[in-house]
């Protein structure tokens, strides 16, 4: 057991250090979060810096055009942009995250040189439509349809929670392609043009009040067989191969922020007198507590990645069970530490703490991830 | 002989009905919904009809003009007001019949200030001040009334889109006398704190009721999700704080003292703020939406948890009082 | 809403209160714990004391030769002999509370004759076989099988939880007369006389040292058929309609003991020095709410089924999920009190802490009570 | 090139195997049953068998006769010894290991006692003042030696079957100097706790690996318990809580900082405590029971969380150090 660095490792860092200190004062003004053309260029912008630097798609694998780096270098990486307060990957997202490395492993040749390159350089921005309203959980229950005709699919149906949808060149789209199958082997994968004809796009308005996500309305949007990506009907298993890109990486810079976070929550107590409460105080000692552990779980598990060549997999349910609970309680502590003032949605933890309440349920409930845990880990027997 | 004790009346029974069915009636989803989308509108339409309804005078006496019931059948009014996310500062409007003139006839709107709150208080709030027309000032142990515009206030951007809020720059003491002093500001406190958890466990109640329902709808995996025992726990955990936050609440009507009213406080807070939060994994994401209900009980509870007597206050309170 | 008493309840109160004071310095000293003979003779004194001066089965119906009082006159003798720091049922529980109420509900005139008079006058103890080691939570599933040969059943099994084993004359008996039948229609409720050849008691000793409970096992016991109460196969019935004697009454004495305890605690915190500590001071306070609302709604349960002249029934779930948990955490804040004496076990709340251990395990799990809250009275679906 | 950094590497997983191995064939359940049955048995043999194996003289120097190895192996063989339920001041015996003769070769059983602990403490606890040879003394900064017998200390009922306690009446300071002086006894401190920090997340460990079995074993109502969802989410919290307390206690092994072992200790203190609790109600009556070892490890677990560093320490030094 080893926490410390490589030499090679530590080189990237104190590289990457520099290189941060001097490329952050030259960015352009944040945009407003609602200017959405703003926001794509701002993000993209950042994302084409990283490639003239050679971070873009620093995780990808060398024959993607990544550079292949070991975990533990994406994990410096992570950290070290979070440290700095270097923009977040933002609309980049999905390309960079999700449908980039699924092109990456189950594409063509074709289209890996289509969508791969643009996605490294910032020029195009992808949007993720997997979730559908009357799906929720149960992901795999999706039934927009695709109706083959030709070389193209007929598309028809809605899809929900599709952040970055207005400003997106691409969506990852999960279709039925196959009603009479079991529910996971009859989808497929397609790469939907966001111009084409019969898509509506509709802000959706979540309960922090903001418009990060929207829903998408497919009415008979043509989309060419090409744009499929793995065999007809193997869209599920094409889609759940991309998570062994991420090994373990997933929360580090908001695991860095949350200690950040608390680091505020306690100078800030300390300023309003708040701190001389020992309920306050000692919530905020556990806190400490609960992200020291959770940063060491993640060095554990990006070294296992490393180790094992392979992906945290279901060891990050477990992960996500106790983090988004400690992000909860973070913001809730904040509302202690705030006082009157946590009624305040001017301030940036109350609308953090309107936000973290999605942690519960987003990408897989608690309870959702708790069926993972006990079946898949613990080999708890399914019930009736 | 059996006599009825520690149960609703008929007569209360039958409040409770009426002032349900005049909330569903007056002012249902749809104004709600019309309410959260453009604020400020309709509160002195509301207060119009709530006092048709006897909702302001409802503890004054007779003679008085008014109903001349007591606190056992305020805390059902509020219940049910809390249940339907009924806006506006009904708690205060109530409390001022008698001491404002035009509180009881719902012709004046009335709001309150507390200048002698705790730490963890960067400054005091008010709420519904653009609103209001007259705000009770509690100061130390006295109630003074000045009008509402000339507070010194600013706005915030409240977290509660059915409840703005008002960050108070500077109190002037009204120039008049107090209209109630000595036990007057304790007394207010104490009613304002338990009206205000009457509102807060028909909130508890209303989010519980949400998520029944939708548990019994919503179908994943092949069937309702309130088959699923993760659902009916989170369910039957909500009931679980709700009723015994019910009864507190009922009984400190009852008493009147203190010490009831912080138990009655802590766990209706407790049970509103948690309950939502249960409703709203039952939901899933289509309770993260802004057009879903239960955000608006989350953020509520949030208010009226910290308004007149927090979490912290209770509890120092009833640790003393064992 | 009303929380005061009529004349004649604080009548009765006060005529209480004034025997209680009379009589409690007249009892002979406890028996201690391991003493089961004593404590036998103990318990069975105090009953016999009860029914003298006409306090012995107040809750009973007059024909079955109780005082028929109301639950609100049974809530002040719960309430009253608690706070007097009368004798608890101890060994007369069962026949009191349980086998007397369903012999009286469901039995013919001989068998009432013969069972109901010796429980208030205190001459015989009950216990209870119910329970069974294979059928846990799963109650009605219980596999102890009665095959009728003639004038009696032949009875073999095993049952355990069965207290006051080792000193009851009767138990009350739950035996599988159609093992054909769905679980809960083949099942008879027998009065099994502890004396039968083939019975055998062996004590079971719990995690708190203590062997208050015993297991039985049953070898070929013949019962009388005549000691079968309610009709063959109607076992299940015939032992839930027992429910209704209580009326919301069952935790008063409890509710009243854990607020006595919870002054104590906070007498002893001041005395320690530990009330200093806000953190313990304000669970202090949270307890304090706790166990008054859980007073207020035994109240309103109570003042509910004299309303109704009716079964709290479920409601009885809601009350004890809430006050199991909470005296569980009583205790656990007993241990913060006494700090490292919380380790000695010769301390009274650290036994106490072991015994709360069973609350959310004991007469149905906190599982299986949100269970029956979620669907009886939620009207949630049973599911897969 | 790749390089494994914070995992267990090959020799410290054979470690782990061998110490596993040694334990259950050693000292595997019925040995346990009959030292809870007659306590005082076998302490001295167990002390034999252990030192053979090198559990003493883990962290000692080669050239004094030692392992060679360090905290984080040391924190694996504790790991194990929880997981077990090992009884015996094995904790303090390990760190004896070169500061007082015989420790390190297991002829010498030595327990500690702190005379310089927080509020709440009615007087020091000493475990296993009957079968110890030695004790350590802390008394502020530093460690004196003293023999066991000398200790003026009257025995409790200790809630633990397994750990004999006695409360120090009086203890007079050893008359020769100190061991350990200045840091000595603040590291000693820190190790102790680090060490009981590992036994707890074994208990933690085993009380999942308990339940889990029992509810793929234990049917009711038609099926294997663990098929229910509230079974099955009772274990998941299980791990939940385990998996981070475990690499928070390898991590702190590695750093050695007061930061890192007070978290390691808080959330290893608290996920022994609760999946002992938890575990307990996955069995049900049958874990309420003598003859079940659940309650050995939940008994055991709250003695060691009150051990070194109790949660309200640990809070107030990771809340300063933030």
């Amino acid at each position: 057991m080893d926490l410390t660095c490589t030499d090679a490792e530590e080189g990237f860092r104190a590289q990457l250090r520099a290189w941060l200190a001097a490329v952050l004062p030259t960015l352009p003004p944040k945009p407003s979060p609602d200017n959405w053309p703003g926001r794509r260029a701002y993000d993209l912008g950042w994302q084409r810096r990283l490639y003239d630097a050679g971070y873009a798609g620093l995780h990808w694998p060398v024959d993607a055009g990544g550079r292949g780096a070991t975990p533990t270098q994406h994990l410096i990486f992570l950290e070290e942009t979070e440290r700095a307060g270097a923009p977040y990957v933002g609309a980049n997202f999905v390309g960079l995250l999700h449908a980039g490395p699924t092109i990456a492993a189950e594409g063509t040749p074709e289209q890996r040189a289509r969508w791969l390159p643009p996605v490294l350089r910032g020029d195009e921005v992808w949007c993720q439509g997997f979730s559908e309203p009357d799906a929720g959980s149960d992901l795999a229950a999706l039934r927009t349809r695709a109706v083959r005709d030709g070389d193209s699919y007929v598309v028809s149906g809605a899809k929900i929670w599709t952040s970055h949808a207005e400003v997106a060149d691409w969506c990852e789209l999960l279709v039925r392609t196959d009603p009479t199958a079991p529910k996971h082997r009859g989808i497929s994968w397609l790469a939907l043009p966001m111009g084409a004809p019969g898509v509506t796009i509709r802000p959706l308005r979540t309960l922090a009040g903001s418009t990060e996500f929207a829903e998408m309305f497919l009415d008979e949007v043509r989309v060419p067989v090409a744009n499929r990506v793995g065999a007809e009907n193997d869209g599920w298993r094409v889609t759940m191969v991309t998570l062994s890109f991420e090994r373990g990486t997933a929360f580090v810079g908001e695991v860095v922020a949350c200690r950040r976070t608390l680091g505020q929550l306690a100078a800030a107590a300390k300023e309003n007198g708040r701190w001389d409460d020992t309920v306050l105080r000692r919530k905020l000692g556990r806190l400490h507590a609960e992200f020291a552990a959770l940063w060491r779980l993640t060095q554990w598990n990006v070294s296992e990645s490393e180790a094992t060549g392979g992906v945290p997999g279901v060891g990050g349910s477990v992960f996500k069970l106790r983090y988004s609970h400690a992000r909860q309680e973070l913001y809730d502590t904040a509302a202690e530490v705030l006082g009157a003032s946590s009624l305040d949605a001017g301030h940036e933890w109350t609308l953090d703490r309107l936000s973290s309440l999605s942690y519960t349920i987003a990408a897989g409930t608690s309870q959702i991830q708790r069926n993972i845990v006990a079946e898949r880990i613990l080999g708890l027997p399914k019930g009736r | 002989m059996t006599r009825v004790h520690f149960q609703l009346t008929d007569d209360q029974r039958d409040l409770r009905r009426g002032i349900r069915e005049l909330l569903a009636a007056r002012f249902g989803r749809e104004a709600l919904r019309a309410a959260v989308d453009s604020p400020p509108a309709g509160l002195r339409y509301m207060w119009t009809v709530l006092a048709e309804a006897g909702f302001f005078s409802l503890r004054l006496a007779e003679s008085d003009g008014g109903v001349g019931l007591g606190m056992a059948e305020a805390v059902l009014v509020h219940e049910e007001a809390g249940r339907v996310l009924l806006p506006g500062p009904l708690v205060v409007s109530q409390l001022a019949a008698g001491l404002v003139k035009g509180a009881a006839e719902g012709t004046a709107v009335v709001t309150a200030v507390d200048l002698a709150r705790g730490p963890g208080q960067a400054g005091p709030l008010v709420a519904h001040a653009d609103a209001a027309d007259s705000v009770l000032v509690l100061y130390g142990d006295t109630v003074r009334v000045l009008p509402a515009a000339s507070l010194d206030a600013e706005p915030l951007r409240s977290v509660d889109p059915l409840t703005p809020l008002h960050l108070v720059r500077r109190t002037p003491l009204p120039a008049g006398g107090p209209v109630a002093a000595g036990a007057g500001a304790a007394r207010l406190r104490r009613e304002a704190a338990l009206l205000t958890a009457a509102q807060q466990v028909g909130s508890a109640s209303g989010t519980l009721d949400m998520a029944v329902r939708y548990a019994r709808e919503r179908e994943q995996f092949g069937q309702p999700i309130g088959g699923f025992q993760a659902v009916k726990h989170l369910c039957a955990q909500m009931l679980v704080r709700a009723e015994p936050a019910r009864t507190a609440v009922y009984a400190a009507a009852v008493t009147g003292t203190a010490t009831d009213i912080a138990v009655a406080k802590l766990l209706a807070d407790e049970a509103a703020v948690r309950n939502a939060r249960d409703c709203l994994q039952v939901y899933g994401g289509m309770g993260f939406t802004w057009e879903a209900d239960v955000h608006l009980h989350l953020k509520r509870a949030w208010v009226r948890a910290r308004e007149w007597q927090t979490a912290q206050e209770a509890e120092e309170l009833l640790a003393e009082a064992i």
